[in-house]
């Protein structure tokens, strides 16, 4: 078992023919993950790593079966692609594109709330179910399969809590990086949601950070929903209020939520242990196996 | 990233909204000049990018040329809360009976822009928010409509707006909502707007933060940018660079890859109990040139003691990492701050044949990397 | 027991203040409408007769538990004055405007399709429950109450269909003017489905008229939906094809659908017989009662 | 409201879609100095308001300075389906290897924009849907997003463009839907969308009907309103008293209030063996000036041989009817055609009072007035 994608996934990538698509598409096949089309405008008939390519996403739905696809464009672009894909009745869009206009993304997550589809992203590293499907750009290499369902607001460390994880032989059911921009389709509440229900995830590792009160929410309904065991870490304790950090996420505004104390309480409250360090995270996850 | 007092003030008269008028100077001279022209008594305003400019000394009221002379000579050249001020805005005094508040920006929780009027304008408005909610009225925006007509009336009449100016306010808010759409707003917002004696409403302040991963689309917008850059040297190399760094007051130095496990490097300098001196992000796939171009930045600061180097590669790669190390440190006769190096992920085995272990500090993991830097800067130090 | 409105309706008048709201409030009053307040930017505070104004239909809302609203206000402000009334969770938006651009009623069905409200018009007479509640502009003294539910596309068209009906001794449970716009709100088909819901209502008399295909629509409707007797009316059978006839709805297209022949035939298919004159619409209704 | 090719022509090519070089002309003179400055071979196409000019001998296409003084002198001044050719359109002829169609309308059913791409341009393309629609390719539009960029594209891969035209035609729809949309067009067409031999394309027909009902927030294109104005005297003159008037065949002249009823007046008329002269809507709530305008139409039509005048009354009020009705007819010495009136509704006891019986016959039933002006007419007529 496992989360949104496995074997039977059926991915197109949009973006298939430029560098990092081209790229990515070749590690994603590489790792197993039925890459069935492409989608790119004017390279319909052409072939990527043996994959056919199609002018629109809905021409690669209709003659490939897609139901997954990966947004690899420029940021420019990334906004109508998932349109794209929504509007093609892709079930889940994995948008990895780092930059997208905030305001482009309030429009998408509008959308996106009238469907039934999920939108992991954007700028953010995909979703792993580990020897079965990869969509992203993770690095399959340190994932391993198992019982643990990871949630994480950051690309690489995800990747530091799994290694973490996987050194010490606990495998992962899937693994999503939901990404750190203002606003993203699938939230911590999602993920959590989606692991509960998963009847092989029996433990949960959430990675969050400042900014926002995403984590808050998340204390909140893990306290009400959740009864798989969550062990939990928060990134930027040290980060000083006001200052942008990298994601547009993570900005502290000085007031009382949004801090890592304020996320680590609420967590701490709903009886999440949060690591001091993301081996902490690991050392939980497995007290809980 | 956030316009100056004077470009936002132009970005919003352009669009409609009453603005007083002003002129921008950058000596005594100009001062005088603009206020002239203007007729006292004109306000000296300081450009530069930080809260809280009147408190610290950076808007003066003066009367005559004579004020005028001293206000100027104070401000410009003046260090304001570590902002050099090279220039000021003169303008227009404007009487007013009252203050209000009006501002656009993106409800990140919600997904949606929130449009807002308080009539407690003229103060700091988070405090406002913290400790008066309901003063402000505010208004979601469906972001697939943009904001209905009714919506401007309504935040108007829910704040308790004075009827006779409620028609020109929901104008301001109405355009105000407009350029916070059209520009790529991150914020928007007037503060005060004030009214004047006989019923008219005059934006005194300007506020336009805009999305930075927008600015491909608003080229008028990003010609603004370089000078709208912040003040600190360092801070400002990054900008050339691309980098997101944030200088802090420690002095273990730190590099890595991605905010959420920059940010974690940080915070595990602190557990070990050091201290950070930056935040540095050379984001996804740097290429040897850029994490040369990291060194170099993290050695610019005379503050930093020892530098941590954290990359878990996903498209960034470890040989590419190690390469640039190994350039920028060859440059050397001898490296200036000892450099820990942790590489995982991608390609970090054949990081670790390339890097030339002569030159920096290897480790395994982040914990114990972070552990090795915090005690080189220990040692410097003492 | 009616449709939609009745005497416990709340009804708030956007427009309130302007020559036609009132007017017709008055006559809507007069009628025994539980008018309960009006909307009108800039004028919260003052009365019209007797009942209190308010700045946005929120107020009114908040204050007077206002549940419909009726709008009549100038053409260019009644999208904004329909968004209002949705957005202040009116159930029932009755829109006499004559004139709203057809774009503007594209977005405004667009927003209603996500509520549960109903709208009813533009462009329309409004709605009316004889003996209970008023809201528009309909002659209240042709109406009587009894257990004939009508629905139609024009103003005056039912007015003469009700005139038949009363004449006979017929009432009404509720007669809907649902205007003759290219895009309103209610149609045919959601009327047709409140009457056959309603256990009062022992037969439906529909007025159609050329152009578009709702009446086919709703004639496939109710040979699938509706138990409850229907006679039908389609004005427009010596229209010429290609012309417009005053309403922005009443053009043939001169194409097979659209035509009075191809409602007419399609009404009969469903069993739906269809008067050569408004007086044998309402002998069919006697025959079915 | 259509406007003219010239008129559609030039917002179109303002807004930066391709369109011919092209003169108005409104004599032999004109055409022939706006050819030479183009340049032969040119088109000369006569401005009317209706379909099918080029079958109907509206346009010809000229290759010296002799043909276009012929072509001229005969288009100019001609009648073309009932309506008088006063202007010519002198236009540069392209050479094309292809034609496309491309077009914007609301979909009424489905109340959503949809735009449209065929590469059946040229031809009637209503025939076209009716007998191959998969040659139409649609894409419809949420009217609260607006087109997304894909929808554009994907009309045009669905349609089966030419690869190396797709982002020039995705360009042009995409400029179609947004003209559509700020000006409040009906229908936007390009028929056709003509190829030239070196993959440009350019918009050699234009089509724009305007929604009339937003005309007052379209202050340009009201302006071109009054040019566009339909050919029958008699509807021009329903315009300047802003009715909605039909012009027909018959000899009974028909006047009420509301589309649904006049139709069924209408309706009425030949079902009792009669022919309807035209059809007249006064509107909601008309006043007597208004209902003496309308009198005044219908009696200035020569065919009319009897009038019914059927009111009932909602907001339009039976007293104001029957003054308008005795103002009308007061001021003949005899009244020029027999006219039955049928009031009921509002105020229409008070309209029988007020109504002068000496002028008019009164029926008391729809069925009856009807009946009673087909007699009337049918005397006349034998």
């Amino acid at each position: 078992m496992s989360v949104l994608v496995d074997d039977d996934t059926r991915v197109v990538v949009q973006g298939i023919t430029g560098g990092e698509g081209k790229f990515h598409t070749g590690q994603m096949i590489e790792y197993g993950t039925n890459v069935v089309a492409g989608a790119v405008p004017g390279r319909g008939g052409e072939e990527v790593h043996g994959v056919p390519v199609y002018d629109t996403v809905a021409g690669a739905v209709e003659a490939e079966d897609a139901n997954a696809s990966v947004v690899l464009v420029p940021p420019a672009f990334a906004a109508d692609a998932m349109f794209e894909a929504l509007g093609a009745d892709i079930e889940l869009v994995v948008a990895i594109t780092e930059g997208v206009p905030t305001q482009d993304m309030a429009r998408v997550k509008r959308r996106l709330d009238e469907t039934d589809a999920y939108l992991i992203g954007p700028n953010c590293p995909g979703i792993i179910t580990p020897g079965e499907a990869k969509l992203g750009i993770l690095p399959g290499n340190i994932f391993a399969d198992g019982n643990v369902g990871l949630v994480s607001r950051s690309g690489t460390l995800t990747y530091q809590v799994v290694d973490n994880l996987t050194q010490r032989g606990i495998g992962q059911t899937t693994a999503i990086g939901i990404g750190g921009d203002p606003i993203i389709g699938t939230s911590f509440i999602d993920a959590l949601e989606l692991f509960e229900n998963d009847p092989e995830t029996k433990a949960i590792a959430m990675c969050g950070e400042i900014g926002g009160e995403d984590e808050e929410a998340a204390a909140a309904y893990i306290d009400e929903h959740v009864e798989t065991p969550v062990a939990g870490f928060i990134a930027g304790r040290t980060a000083p209020p006001g200052k942008r950090m990298g994601h547009a996420g993570a900005i502290v505004s000085g007031s009382g939520t949004g801090t890592a104390r304020s996320k680590i309480d609420a967590l701490n409250d709903a009886g999440v242990p949060v690591g001091d360090t993301p081996e902490e995270v690991a050392e939980h996850v497995e007290d809980f196996l | 990233m956030k316009l100056h007092e004077y470009q936002a003030k132009g970005v919003f008269a352009d669009a409609g909204i009453p603005t007083p008028d002003s002129r921008l100077a950058s000596d005594v001279e100009g001062v005088i000049a603009a206020a002239e022209e203007i007729g006292y008594p004109v306000a000296i305003k300081a450009q530069v990018q930080v809260g809280g400019r009147g408190k610290a000394g950076g808007i003066e009221l003066v009367d005559d040329d004579e004020e005028a002379r001293a206000a100027a000579d104070r401000i410009l050249g003046m260090d304001l809360k570590g902002y050099h001020v090279d220039r000021v805005l003169v303008e227009e005094a404007v009487e007013f009976t009252d203050e209000l508040y009006v501002g656009v920006t993106m409800d990140r929780g919600e997904a949606r822009p929130v449009a807002m009027v308080s009539t407690k304008g003229g103060v700091d408005i988070e405090a406002v928010a913290e400790e008066t909610p309901e003063a402000i009225a505010s208004e979601h925006v469906d972001p697939a409509f943009g904001m209905h007509s009714y919506q401007a009336r309504k935040a108007v009449y829910d704040a308790g707006v004075d009827p006779a100016l409620a028609r020109d306010v929901s104008g301001v808010l109405t355009t105000l909502y407009r350029l916070w759409d059209e520009r790529d707003g991150a914020d928007a917002e007037i503060n005060p707007l004030m009214v004047t004696a006989d019923d008219e409403v005059i934006a005194a302040d300007a506020v336009m933060n805009v999305d930075e991963d927008a600015l491909f689309r608003q080229p008028e917008l990003a010609e603004m940018e370089a000078e709208a850059a912040s003040g600190d040297e360092l801070e400002r190399k990054a900008d050339e660079y691309d980098f997101d760094y944030v200088r802090l007051s420690g002095n273990v130095g730190i590099i890595g890859n991605g905010a959420g496990l920059v940010m974690t490097t940080l915070d595990l300098v602190d557990y070990y109990g050091g201290e950070p001196a930056n935040f540095l992000d050379v984001g996804g796939g740097a290429k040897a040139e850029r994490i040369a171009n990291a060194l170099d930045m993290v050695f610019s600061d005379e503050n930093v003691d020892s530098v941590v180097f954290n990359i878990f590669g996903g498209i960034t790669r470890g040989d590419e990492v190690a390469r640039g190390i190994n350039e920028a440190l060859e440059g050397f006769e001898e490296v200036p701050k000892p450099v820990v190096v942790r590489l995982a992920g991608t390609n970090w085995e054949e990081g670790m044949e390339i890097l030339n272990e002569e030159l920096v500090t290897v480790e395994e993991t982040l914990e114990s990397a972070v552990q090795r830097a915090v005690e080189y800067a220990q040692e410097v130090s003492q």
